[in-house]
């Protein structure tokens, strides 16, 4: 019945490749009257006329009730409005700090946009520091802008953070695994020892366990579970435990 | 060194039937995601012929470089022995044409895309290897792109007979050397480079030829990507 | 007559600056309102005055084929100054409105090339020369014969050095300095043509196996580029080769050193004659010939055929761009053969002027 | 492009590590990261694995006459490029300060150890010599460029062939590899280099260090040397100071991690040499690690040819167009032709100046113009001045 | 190893073939006597416009030398560190297409074009209103396509033609004029072999090379350069005998630049006779 849902359906899940295209003819119901569907296209898919394309190799995703999107393991970020990242702070200059988000331009982040603070009572934000912010302008043809603060004004876990613990790298697509309501990596991972995590969108994630050694060895199994299906990584994981125990 | 892959080939060849023989797409494979610092990268293998591709982007941008409405793209090709020359420029200037028309570049404005290409070893069908291991690439690095393209090279030797893939030797031997870059939307041409003469039925057989010969390579990009995706439900 | 104007406004405003303007700007400023009145009622005004349309302006070679632009009804309709604009801010947009068409800005159908002229023999110190202008582009090449040893992995060879030069002088848009990636790529295009169209042997240039051979340097220097440098640069190359005489070179067998006689002469063998044609590809499926510069800075791809006189290619170069089916390409060829004959028709002719005038 | 900014928290966190003798990968102190060679197919070309550092070298050769100084001896030359692959900081053609440390450092390390017998290069003395030339490629950098970029010149020479030649007279025949087998260099000793990495003001120190780790060093110091224990360069960089005690220390351990990397060297190079004795399967195509998931093979295929005439002359065939008619060209002088017409270009049909300049002469002081155009602006003052100049022209 | 990795590479070394010439077969130098008096200039051609791409350009042809050159600009300045922004900037480049002399050049610009483009440079400069120019900067281009002597003096003329067809005001149009002396006699407008000469070995008395430029208007000499060894009063006569010259191929120029102004944009009739000199300024 649903045509334009039906080509998309058969392929959840699949493999995708750059070039593939779902072509929808609309379907002509007998009374001549055209039915409108709608569907939303999602990163990696773009409409093109009266087809969809898809742009970037990876799985097909899909969303109740009608979202679509490719899922991808790429590595460079691209600002995307709404997304929380973890920025490091690379110059201050005038009221707003230039803030390295992995992105092709910098981020700008005012000095005001943070929790609590005035004109007079400004941040204490370091060159080098690392800031969880939140995207409130990002799109191709404008500098991205950061806030650390929720519309209420509050902080809501944003802002400036990081005196210990280690930052690292990893793909995109670990970072929106890890960032799933019910990921199941993190749940896996909770089970060796407590630790702090702090996940942005841009790939940088950033630990601290009670130890250095602990926080190393969370580093290496989130850096090595990019590649593993569930069963290797819970005999891994499960291994780690006993040896370090 | 060539000689053992070349003594190999002649086995292999007196086996097969002559006319079976010259169009074989000799094996090939590839890597991606080997390098840990570029954004994407591949190594693509045809026979020995060998290159290592790594792309950046869409990352800053000089600003002598910027275009408002679209990302620069930058293509180097690193030759393994000196510095590159006029002819790598030549060769630059395709790939990065044709990397420009597969890439979606109004998505990422004022930015730029740099493939580099390091040739790791070069035994025939460099440009279309060069190609392929640009196209794996730049998938790898997750780049916006309307089409997939591949390439192909094609001799015709001095009898007329068309060698698909050829190795440096069946290159030098040959009377004409064309490689051509197919998309993976309509099979149509997107790079031709040819030296040597040839006449039109000539050109014609070798499009084809190429145009069929895509298909396996654009097959492989699927079946790699395949695997490399397998492991995340 | 709408579209006429445009261009002639531009180019006499600064013009009349020029001449004027010592005396006092004003005159500038009636003059100018004149001419757009006169003219934009009826053409007769420039051409009562003498100044026929073969003299056209500098800027628009639009002027001279205004009638056939005359079914362009959307141009026509439009008031001249916005044509101008039009034109400045979507140049795209302006140009697909001709082609839709069938036409182009400056007059011409989609495989018509433009005027191309040859002259051959006018630098005096250089062993050959030719200087070949297609519409506004104009290219001159010479060839500066000089002695060497052989490459040692070919000891029975001479060697060919072409080069292409795209000097700041052609245009604003070549920087001085080293070349670029055009003059780069455009360079061992050439190579290659000399190569695949085995247009000199070698061999006809060694003079004494592993001792003494030519080498025949080829440059080639763009003076206007307007497009399509890449035709005019095989007709200079082969005009030139052609011309080339080289003086006898001996080797002194007493001695063992070169002797050169300049007054015994002789002519290269020219085994091919290789023209090449070039084709732009607008929005994917319009292909159009003997692009100018805008034209191909506005194009998607860009193509080149080049094909000798028995009808075989010597080169197919398509340097990436957008895709093109084998079909179209085929018509492209269809084209390039026909373009080689007139070529070839206007080599000849020049090189017999040259011999009867003997 | 820029590279990733360092965060304070990776710096402090990294240092304190160091303090309690942890490193990011879980090595100890004196590790060193796995080190992979693979040869190529062609001699004289392998590429260095060292963690995630990765370093592409190829030997290659020429004859060159030698230098006037030394008329009996072959030049070495090296060249290590930093190539914009490695990292977004490198940009192609810039000579940045760590391309010329490591140059030089390569340089003193394989040429000035003269670890290479380089008058077994000379073919005829002060004619002709084999120039070695050496380009080592970084094609992935995380740390410690310098001691891979070593193990991968000394690699390739080592495996380098150089083509027999043979003399007779003044002539030279270079025979190819069917011919006659090519010839190893002569080595002497195997240098190599290795880097220790110093913090906090030198109170700590860690061999083969990576990226990161380089980032908040304070010091460095290369030692290159053979696994006789000699040693051929040392270098410290960074301006820290360093005890007698901690350079005896450097030198010991570094005497250890060149004797295991020379035998992994030698066993790489063994294990080449007997595949290729076997007539098996080697090369970078074989070297590709077929288990993981990011790669794939495929075995030789065919192409489907059986249509392919036909496909061919169907385009031919059916794109054949009546031969349009050749437009003729005309004349305008002697020398100069023209064919296409319509538009005029800038230059005007009316000026063949290349060829037939029309003459504005000046012998006298009157101006006299002569031109073939028909405008009415023709000025000649001088008809016979005119008719010489004309007959001149047609000599 | 430097090399040119951006050109296609021929041989190391290559010679001329005029190296090789057997000495009774070497061409003899020719001499002026019945072709022109020792004071004549040669007869030259100009015109203007013929670069379709450029602001303004000019083509001169002089005997055999043949230089063709051509104006960018105004546009915005390239190099930012100039201290004095209020005045615009001329920038010349000066170069000898590789065949245009009996020795092939190389494509790499020698210490000789640089000389001669900072000499043209500084020849032009005192004739262009730059004041009219601020933060902007002008550039002239000269490629001389066939070297037969007096090329720095024709070269001025050239570009100053260029620069008056670019529409670029100016207070004077710039001439050029060079002046061989050789012992007692001097040659106007001397061609490539009568430049070469034993002054540049560092015989004989009276020996060099003078070449001036003029704004003719003005009368005022915007150029200088001698080369050589010459007694004061000498040098004197000759800076005289080359003002001459350069007032002799005035109306030349004069006439080229007009005839490219009517030909871009005929203005109409009853202006047409009422200027008759482009360039008479203030």
């Amino acid at each position: 019945m649903d045509t334009i849902h039906a080509c998309f359906k058969e392929k959840i899940g699949e493999v995708l490749l750059p070039g593939d295209v779902f072509s929808f003819r609309l379907p002509e119901s007998g009374d001549g009257s055209i039915k409108s569907e709608k569907i939303i296209c999602g990163p990696g898919l773009r409409r093109n006329g009266e087809e969809v394309r898809v742009c970037k190799s990876g799985i097909l995703r899909h969303k109740q009730p009608n979202m679509y999107w490719i899922d991808s393991q790429q590595r460079r970020y691209v600002p995307a409005k709404g997304e929380s990242v973890i920025g490091i702070v690379t110059t201050k200059s005038g009221d707003v700090f230039k803030v390295d988000v992995g992105g092709s331009e910098q981020a700008s982040l005012s000095y005001l946009a943070f929790e609590g603070a005035t004109k007079r009572n400004r941040p204490n934000v370091q060159v080098g520091d690392l800031v969880y912010g939140q995207f409130t302008i990002a799109n191709k043809d404008m500098e991205p802008e950061l806030v650390c603060i929720d519309s209420c004004g509050r902080a809501n876990g944003m802002g400036v953070f990081g005196a210990d613990g280690l930052l690292f790298k990893v793909s995109l697509g670990l970072v929106r695994r890890l960032l799933a309501p019910q990921s199941e990596i993190i749940k896996d991972l909770e089970k060796i020892f407590p630790f702090e995590l702090v996940v942005g969108m841009n790939g940088r994630v950033w630990v601290k366990a009670k130890t250095v050694q602990q926080t190393l060895i969370v580093t290496n199994l989130l850096e090595t579970s990019e590649n593993m299906t569930s069963q290797q990584r819970q005999t891994l994981f499960k291994r780690v435990a006993e040896g370090s125990l | 060194m060539t000689r053992m892959s070349a003594t190999r080939g002649l086995c292999m060849r007196t086996m097969m039937e002559l006319d079976q023989s010259c169009s074989v797409l000799r094996e090939y494979g590839s890597e991606q995601s080997l390098l840990s610092k570029p954004d994407g990268s591949s190594t693509f293998v045809q026979g020995d012929t060998s290159i290592l591709a790594g792309v950046y982007g869409p990352a800053e941008v000089k600003v002598s470089k910027e275009i408002y409405d679209r990302a620069t793209v930058e293509v180097l090709i690193q030759p393994k022995m000196g510095l590159p020359g006029v002819r790598e420029r030549a060769r630059e200037q395709c790939v990065r044409e044709t990397c420009e028309a597969a890439l979606l570049l109004t998505l990422h404005p004022r930015s730029s895309v740099t493939v580099v290409l390091q040739v790791i070893h070069d035994d025939g069908s460099l440009l279309s290897c060069c190609l392929n291991a640009a196209c794996m690439a730049l998938m790898d690095a997750g780049l916006p792109m309307s089409h997939l393209f591949c390439g192909v090279t094609c001799a015709i030797s001095k009898e007329g007979q068309i060698i698909i893939d050829p190795t440096a030797r069946q290159e030098k031997e040959c009377r004409a050397l064309l490689t051509f870059a197919i998309d993976s939307a309509e099979c149509n041409v997107l790079i031709s480079s040819t030296t040597g003469s040839f006449s039109v039925q000539e050109l014609q057989q070798c499009i084809a030829i190429s145009q069929k010969a895509s298909e396996q390579i654009f097959q492989f990009y699927r079946d790699s990507v395949k695997r490399r995706y397998s492991k995340i439900q | 007559m709408g579209v006429v104007l445009n261009y002639g406004i531009n180019s006499y405003i600064s013009i009349v600056v020029l001449y004027f303007q010592s005396h006092r700007n004003t005159y500038a400023d009636v003059v100018i309102t004149k001419h757009i009145i006169t003219a934009g009622k009826e053409q007769a005004a420039p051409q009562s005055a003498g100044w026929e349309t073969a003299l056209a302006p500098l800027t628009g070679a639009e002027d001279a084929r205004v009638t056939s632009l005359r079914h362009c009804s959307l141009h026509a309709a439009l008031p001249n100054i916005m044509a101008a604009g039009f034109k400045t801010a979507e140049p795209l947009e302006y140009h697909r409105s001709f082609l839709k068409e069938n036409c182009r800005p400056d007059g011409r159908e989609l495989g018509e090339f433009r005027p191309t002229t040859l002259n051959i023999s006018s630098i005096s110190t250089a062993d050959g020369s030719a200087l070949v202008k297609i519409g506004n582009t104009t290219v001159i090449c010479g060839i500066k014969a000089e002695l060497t040893m052989p490459p040692s992995d070919a000891p029975n060879k001479g060697y060919i050095v072409p080069n292409v030069d795209l000097p700041p002088l052609c245009s604003s848009r070549f920087r001085p300095g080293p070349p670029g990636e055009q003059a780069q790529s455009a360079s061992q295009f050439i190579a290659d043509v000399i190569e695949s169209s085995d247009l000199i042997n070698l061999e006809e240039l060694c003079i004494e196996k592993s001792k003494l051979c030519w080498v025949l340097y080829c440059d080639i220097m763009c003076l206007d580029y307007d497009g399509n440098l890449l035709d005019a640069c095989i007709i200079a190359l082969l005009a030139a080769l052609r011309n080339a005489q080289l003086p006898e070179a001996t080797i002194n067998k007493e001695t063992d050193l070169a002797e050169v006689d300049i007054q015994k002469k002789r002519h290269l063998k020219i085994n091919r004659h290789p023209v090449g044609s070039s084709f732009a590809v607008f929005d994917d499926s319009i292909i159009i010939v003997d692009p100018t510069a805008e034209e191909e800075s506005l194009s998607t791809a860009l193509l080149t055929v080049v094909t000798d006189e028995e009808d075989r290619l010597c080169a197919v170069h398509k340097p990436g761009g957008t895709s093109l089916s084998g079909e179209k390409l085929q018509h492209c060829i269809n084209r390039a053969i026909t373009r080689n004959k007139e070529i070839s028709k206007l080599v000849d002719k020049v090189f017999e002027s040259m011999k009867t005038a003997k | 492009m820029r590279d990733t900014p360092l965060s304070n928290c990776e710096r402090r966190f990294l240092l304190k590590a160091i303090e309690e003798k942890k490193r990011l990968d879980g090595r100890q102190t004196y590790d060193y990261r796995n080190i992979k060679i693979t040869f190529g197919t062609d001699y004289g070309c392998c590429i260095v694995e060292l963690g995630r550092t990765r370093v592409l070298c190829q030997v290659s050769c020429e004859l060159v006459p030698p230098k006037d100084s030394r008329p009996t001896e072959g030049i070495m030359f090296f060249n290590l490029e930093l190539s914009p692959m490695a990292s977004p900081a490198f940009e192609p053609n810039r000579q940045s300060e760590l391309l010329v440390m490591l140059n030089r450092q390569l340089e003193r390390c394989l040429r000035n150890s003269k670890c290479i017998d380089t008058e077994s290069l000379c073919v005829v003395s002060g004619e002709k010599v084999w120039q070695i030339r050496v380009d080592v490629h970084v094609l992935n950098h995380d740390g410690n460029l310098m001691d891979a970029a070593s193990i991968a010149a000394i690699s390739a020479l080592s495996h380098f062939r150089r083509p027999d030649v043979a003399i007779q007279g003044r002539d030279i025949t270079v025979f190819s590899p069917e011919e006659r087998d090519p010839i190893p260099l002569s080595i002497y000793h195997m240098p190599i280099c290795v880097s220790f990495a110093f913090f906090l003001q030198g109170s700590y120190l860690l061999v083969d260090p990576c990226e990161q780790e380089e980032r908040v060093k304070d010091g460095l110091l290369v030692i290159a040397m053979n696994k006789h224990r000699e040693i051929c360069s040392i270098q410290s960089s960074g301006g820290i100071m360093l005890l007698k005690d901690q350079v005896l220390r450097c030198s010991k351990i570094a005497s250890v991690k060149v004797s295991e990397i020379t035998e992994l060297i030698n066993k790489a190079l063994e294990n080449d040499k007997k595949i290729r004795k076997e007539g098996g399967k080697f090369g970078f195509a074989e070297s590709m690690p077929k288990e993981r998931i990011t790669t794939l093979k495929r075995e030789e295929a065919p192409v489907e040819m059986a249509d392919v005439k036909e496909t061919a002359n169907e385009i031919v065939n059916r794109t054949e167009t009546p031969t349009e008619v050749v437009s003729s060209p005309v004349l305008v002088a002697m020398g100069t032709a023209q064919v296409g017409e319509g538009i005029v270009n800038s230059w005007g049909l009316d000026e063949d100046e290349e060829d037939e300049p029309q003459t504005e002469d000046t012998k006298t002081d009157d101006v006299m113009v002569i031109s073939d155009s028909e405008e009415e602006e023709v000025v000649i003052l001088n008809e016979e001045a005119q008719k010489s100049t004309k007959l001149s022209k047609r000599k | 190893m430097p090399v040119d990795t951006k050109r296609i590479r021929g041989p190391e070394e290559s010679q001329s073939p005029l190296f090789f010439l057997s000495p009774d077969k070497a061409p003899k130098a020719s001499s002026r006597q019945g072709v022109r008096g020792n004071g004549e200039v040669r007869p030259m051609f100009a015109r203007c416009g013929l670069i379709s791409q450029a602001k303004g350009s000019a083509y001169l042809e002089a005997g055999n030398t043949k230089i063709i050159c051509s104006v960018y600009g105004p546009r915005e300045i390239e190099r930012k560190d100039e201290t004095d922004m209020k005045s615009g900037r001329l920038v010349c480049d000066f170069r000898l297409a590789p065949f245009s002399c009996s020795k092939r050049g190389a494509w790499i610009q020698g210490s000789e074009e640089r000389d001669l483009s900072q000499t043209l440079l500084e020849s032009l400069q005192p004739g262009v209103c730059l004041h009219r120019y601020p933060r902007s900067q002008i550039e002239v281009n000269v490629m001389v396509l066939e070297n037969d002597g007096s090329i720095l003096a024709h070269a001025v003329t050239c570009a100053s033609m260029a620069l008056a067809d670019g529409g670029i005001e100016m207070y004077d149009v710039v001439l050029g004029c060079t002046l061989r002396q050789n012992g007692n006699t001097c040659l106007v407008d001397p061609s490539y072999s009568e430049e070469c000469g034993s002054w540049q070995e560092g015989y004989g008395e009276n020996q060099g090379c003078v070449t001036v430029a003029l704004l003719p208007n003005l009368n005022q000499v915007s150029g200088l350069n001698a080369d050589g060894e010459m007694r004061e009063d000498t040098l004197a006569d000759a800076v005289r005998t080359c003002m001459d010259g350069c007032h002799k191929l005035y109306p030349v120029l004069q006439q080229a630049v007009t005839r490219a102004v009517k030909k871009k944009a005929p203005p109409p009739e009853k202006y047409t006779f009422t200027c008759h000199s482009p360039q008479v300024l203030f």
